[in-house]
């Protein structure tokens, strides 16, 4: 582990998370859901989590966004808030 | 300021920014109006859990939990009482093991074999990571639940916001 | 309005507490907290004994395999019904929604993403190149599951992943030829059926559930040691089986609202 | 050494390429031409970065017989890098495809011929 790294991903993570929730879109929020994904892969790659940062790369960063985004060609896209 | 980083920031910044996206994500949930949003807010959630989880694991300078011992050459220190007091599990639990199983098959080639002291501090804590790993595939498939239930939503309601939903509700469902 | 007032005192409160409480918190990454060391610091701590013993326990190097399908091997079981559980709660429920619906209204509603085949051809030849690399890979994850990352998780979900794009590439029904909902779900099941075999026939042979060194005159092995690991290979086979399959499933589903007809 | 230099010159130039891809996407003004910026780039500098890793792999490099997991780890890293070259090209068209399909206008400077309405029915 190594201090910088940590510091600038999880920054990045908590960005990426807030802009998900803040985007009309529901779209474009699946697509930045996955990159917070991708986020979250590096961060556990890089504590030596290995077998779990393969987990999330294959799941939470392809299968989940791909779930994401089938619901929201099924229903609406345009988000209230 | 150096002081500052290493002492206050360093041990505990990780831990902050698990609880701040929880709180994101626990706001995402209760307050925001779609159902979608409100599905990534309770991902967000999940996925800060398991953060905090994984990262009671991390050691300092440890690598990835996989690890083959290398065998050193069979040898009465490795295995005798030496070994037994510096807490070298690896060789002193080798010899009861040979003894059990000794005679039945044959073990004789094996005997001469042993391994080197692992040291724990080296490698990360791997029993965290094997409870998230199965948490996140389980993860994924109850947020496939949870999508079909909004789709099932949208279907009865033709939408997916929760002011509508519960206008519609309370309004005795005339809308159809 | 109200709702986000009562919401942010509440996310408030409970963040503020949680932040107050970290402080508590022995540092990241000291090899010698708690969850590390065991309560007093000793050597005695449950994942102290798994990285010192799993290689002599097993033979497996990685040690989160090993802990996964032989440690823990009652709880990953229940993990892969609870996967199963939820492929069967969303097939009940996207079926009786796909039925539901009459097919004019159906069009109406549905985005047509498949704007005829002229720009599909490089996207689908790619696709075809791609799949079958990715799925001998994900044979590879999970046959190699023992000596570097990976296993039946990972590898079950990349072989899902492989007909998803497949799905995603052309159509749904060139997945669906490959493997249909019959097979997919009989595979699910067959995913647990192994799983809860290895853990019957140690029972029958006279040890515990899952207790995998007496296997050992079945599967022909050297000693308990090797046993043990090649039943931890049959056990990721059969959560490969299923985890490939409910993924599917989840996605042919939700993405065709149960009618399991021209997908996405 | 030479090894190590070669190496440094691969992995400086995957990210002279990296940053120029970045400058594009931020300074490109329509959709078009930063998807075109990012997928170039992307390619070109994966594929530099994984030739630098895989040559500085072969730095202890002495005896087939002792050495040989060296060439796995470099077959592995070959096989990403061509990985990439089928699957980050496609994904790009991809995108452009779903824009063009999504009627997004590309900007065209004013008084350039232009065939876009020719063989389209969208514009």
């Amino acid at each position: 582990m190594i201090f910088t790294f940590d510091f600038v991903i999880l920054i990045f993570m908590v960005v990426a998370a807030i802009i998900a929730l803040n985007v009309k879109d529901l779209l474009s929020a699946s697509m930045i859901f996955g990159i917070y994904g991708f986020l979250i892969c590096l961060l556990w790659a890089e504590m030596g989590a290995v077998d779990v940062a393969f987990t999330e790369a294959a799941v939470g960063a392809g299968v989940s966004a791909v779930l994401f985004i089938a619901t929201v060609f099924n229903t609406k896209r345009k988000s209230s808030d | 300021m150096e002081q500052l980083v290493e002492q206050i920031l360093e041990p505990h910044f990780n831990f902050w920014i698990y609880v701040i996206l929880m709180m994101i994500g626990l706001w995402a949930v209760i307050a925001k109006n779609n159902l979608i949003k409100k599905l990534i807010g309770l991902s967000i959630f999940q996925t800060a859990i398991i953060l905090f989880y994984v990262s009671l694991g991390v050691k300092e300078d440890a690598t990835i939990p996989i690890k083959k011992p290398t065998p050193i050459e069979y040898s009465e220190k490795a295995y005798g009482g030496e070994a037994e007091a510096k807490g070298d599990y690896a060789a002193a639990d080798k010899a009861p093991a040979d003894k059990k199983t000794d005679g039945k098959t044959g073990d004789s080639k094996k005997k001469k074999k042993a391994y080197e002291k692992i040291n724990p501090d080296k490698i990360a804590n791997p029993l965290p990571h094997v409870l998230m790993l199965t948490a996140i595939v389980v993860g994924v498939a109850t947020l496939g639940v949870a999508l079909a239930i909004t789709q099932m939503i949208f279907k009865e309601f033709g939408t997916v916001e929760e002011d509508e939903v519960l206008k519609v509700i309370k309004g005795g469902g005339q809308d159809d | 309005m109200l709702s986000k007032v009562f919401a942010t005192i509440a996310v408030v409160i409970t963040g503020g507490l949680l932040l107050y409480g970290v402080y508590d918190f022995p540092s990241f990454g000291d090899p010698n907290s708690p969850p590390n060391a065991g309560v007093e610091g000793g050597a005695d701590s449950v994942s102290q004994y798994f990285i010192t013993q799993t290689y002599n326990d097993s033979k497996v190097p990685n040690i989160v395999t090993a802990v996964l399908a032989d440690y823990r091997g009652y709880d990953t079981m229940f993990e892969t019904v609870v996967v199963f559980a939820a492929g069967i709660a969303i097939f009940c429920i996207m079926r009786s929604l796909g039925n539901a619906n009459d097919p004019a209204k159906e069009k109406d509603e549905m985005h047509s993403f498949t704007h005829g085949d002229h720009n599909r051809i490089i996207i689908g030849t790619t696709c075809r190149i791609v799949v079958p690399i990715v799925q001998i890979f994900a044979l590879y994850v999970i046959a190699h599951g023992h000596y570097s990352p990976g296993g039946g998780f990972q590898g079950g979900v990349l072989l899902g992943a492989s007909f998803i794009l497949l799905a995603l590439s052309s159509d749904l029904n060139a997945a669906l030829k490959r493997l249909s909902e019959k097979n997919y779900f009989a595979l699910a099941a067959i995913g647990v059926l192994i799983y809860a075999g290895f853990g019957l026939v140690a029972q029958f042979l006279g040890a515990n559930f899952l207790e995998y060194g007496v296997l050992q005159p079945l599967l022909f092995t050297d000693g308990p040691e090797m046993a043990r690991s090649h039943s931890m290979l049959g056990v990721e086979i059969g959560v490969a089986f299923t985890v490939m399959a409910i993924m599917f499933s989840i996605y042919a589903n939700l993405s065709t609202r149960g009618t399991l007809k021209n997908g996405l | 050494m030479i090894i190590s230099i070669i190496s440094a010159i691969f992995i400086i130039s995957g990210l002279f390429f990296f940053a120029g891809a970045a400058i594009g996407i931020l300074r490109f003004p329509d959709f078009y031409t930063r998807t075109h910026a990012a997928g170039k780039g992307d390619t070109l500098s994966s594929l530099l970065v994984i030739t630098g890793f895989a040559i500085y792999q072969l730095k202890g490099f002495e005896s087939f017989a002792a050495d040989w997991p060296i060439l796995l780890v470099i077959f592995k890293l070959l096989s990403v890098s061509i990985f990439i070259i089928f699957t980050s090209p496609t994904s790009t068209h991809a995108l452009m495809d779903a824009g063009w399909e999504e009627h997004n206008e590309p900007k065209i400077m004013e008084g350039r011929p232009n065939h876009l309405g020719e063989d389209s029915d969208q514009f």
